[in-house]
């Protein structure tokens, strides 16, 4: 099905722009006429993903961190968050909840809580090369054609 | 992200406000700890009441507490949570630790 | 000066997306903690290069807008607005408050706007490839450093 | 953005609400533009009081409409603009043209 409307948003892995992201994918999926549990389930999925890029992908620096959204004329929205960090070399391990490598005050939630908002999450990575998460989520009613 | 330290007998509560991320998490952390430190107190009140947003982040922050409250002996209750951010409570099981009361702004 | 934060945003060019751009560069410029007037001097600004887009460059159809935002530690913001549409044959006249090309509706205003709201606008334009105006306010206090 | 069209005897209010841009221009517009062509008012009264954003495209609503009454003998009235559009209302000279009454939402 061919998206409605998409758009591509680069960012630096800065803790600042969490909050930034956050606000950008409200404003797009606002086209769909979320609803405000709806739009609350896509920007705390869309958090722990830039927050992973952040945390995980570029522990030892800042990178890009390349954010694509589409939405189709069936109300769903497509997110993709992708970085070109340091990947995850298990990621069965990875998206286990609770499991974290970070030290300190992570809970290892971040998978865990896309999954169980979104409808669908997908992890693709490579140790040395990066990871993309794309979430999937139906957020408005039906619209004709 | 502003949090405001209160203390009574025994009891300190940290009022936060704003978005409870990873951006923000750090400095709330920093202090609620240097205020448990110094007071040492039985109970840690978190006041939800004025967050705006909250992911795993906050969990995390909830359960280092928890951990530091049980080292002392003490617990951790938190307060006016708003009902947006219950899915993400419930599946840490984070509300099996402390308790969690919901009725912050946006319920 | 090095920014102390960037971003990229690539949109397509439907009127929708006008309102989109707008929240999009007020979350990325409250980073700079700007005033409510600061703050919509720039989204008006913004929207009018947009719209710009929109109306002129793509007039037969759609394609990309490049929008990137630059924050200074100077409190300064920079905004590049970017499309490979048709270009402006005649600049000077282009930018001539009242001056507009589109039939209908347009005021010819949208320059003028643009020139009083902000501190600096740069416009580069090539019939046949594109335009790029470039958008220049000092929004914030100045940070130490 | 939703228009709401009040008339009164000889006057004609369009009620607009929300941001008013190049997006919004049009529909506006031809709800106001069909409005007139109905009740051949005398005056015709934006309220502007629920405008959230403008910028020119608001500027040539007013004056295709400011046009199209003049050729109707009549005049335009644009009420409760907030302020913050006063610069660009300003800068378009339209307020030579218009009634421009400040006093919105934002004031
Ligand atoms: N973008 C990423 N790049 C590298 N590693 C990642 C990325 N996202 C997740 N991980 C790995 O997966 C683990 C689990 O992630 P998550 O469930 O989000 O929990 P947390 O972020 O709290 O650690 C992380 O600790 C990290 O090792
Ligand atoms: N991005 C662009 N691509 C092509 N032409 C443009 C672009 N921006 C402006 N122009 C030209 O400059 C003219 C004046 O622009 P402006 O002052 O914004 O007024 P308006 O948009 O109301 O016409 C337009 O009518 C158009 O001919």
């Amino acid at each position: 099905m061919k998206a409605q409307n998409t758009m591509k948003l680069t960012i630096e892995s800065l803790s600042i722009n969490e909050g930034f992201a956050r606000s950008v994918i409200c404003a797009f999926a606002a086209q769909l006429d979320p609803t405000i549990d709806v739009l609350s389930d896509i920007r705390t999925a869309l958090s722990e993903a830039v927050t992973n890029c952040v945390v995980h992908a570029y522990k030892n620096g800042t990178g890009a961190v390349y954010i694509t959204a589409a939405l189709y004329p069936d109300g769903r929205i497509r997110i993709k968050v992708r970085d070109k960090g340091c990947g995850i070399e298990d990621l069965q391990k990875a998206m286990e909840p609770l499991f974290t490598t970070a030290d300190g005050e992570r809970a290892g939630l971040g998978f865990a809580v896309m999954q169980s908002l979104m409808d669908k999450v997908t992890v693709r990575s490579k140790p040395g090369s990066g990871t993309t998460v794309t979430l999937e989520k139906r957020i408005g009613s039906t619209h004709e054609g | 992200m502003p949090v405001t330290i209160n203390t009574a007998p025994g009891s300190l509560t940290a009022v936060l406000v704003g978005d409870l991320d990873h951006h923000s998490a750090k400095p709330i952390r920093e202090r609620i700890d240097a205020a448990i430190a110094e007071h040492r107190p039985t109970e840690l009140v978190l006041d939800f009441g004025g967050i705006t947003f909250m992911d795993s982040s906050g969990i995390g922050l909830v359960m280092g507490r928890y951990r530091l409250m049980e080292e002392l002996g003490g617990k951790v209750v938190v307060d006016n949570a708003p009902t947006t951010i219950k899915k993400v409570m419930r599946l840490s099981g984070i509300d099996k630790l402390a308790t969690i009361n919901y009725g912050g702004a946006d319920k």
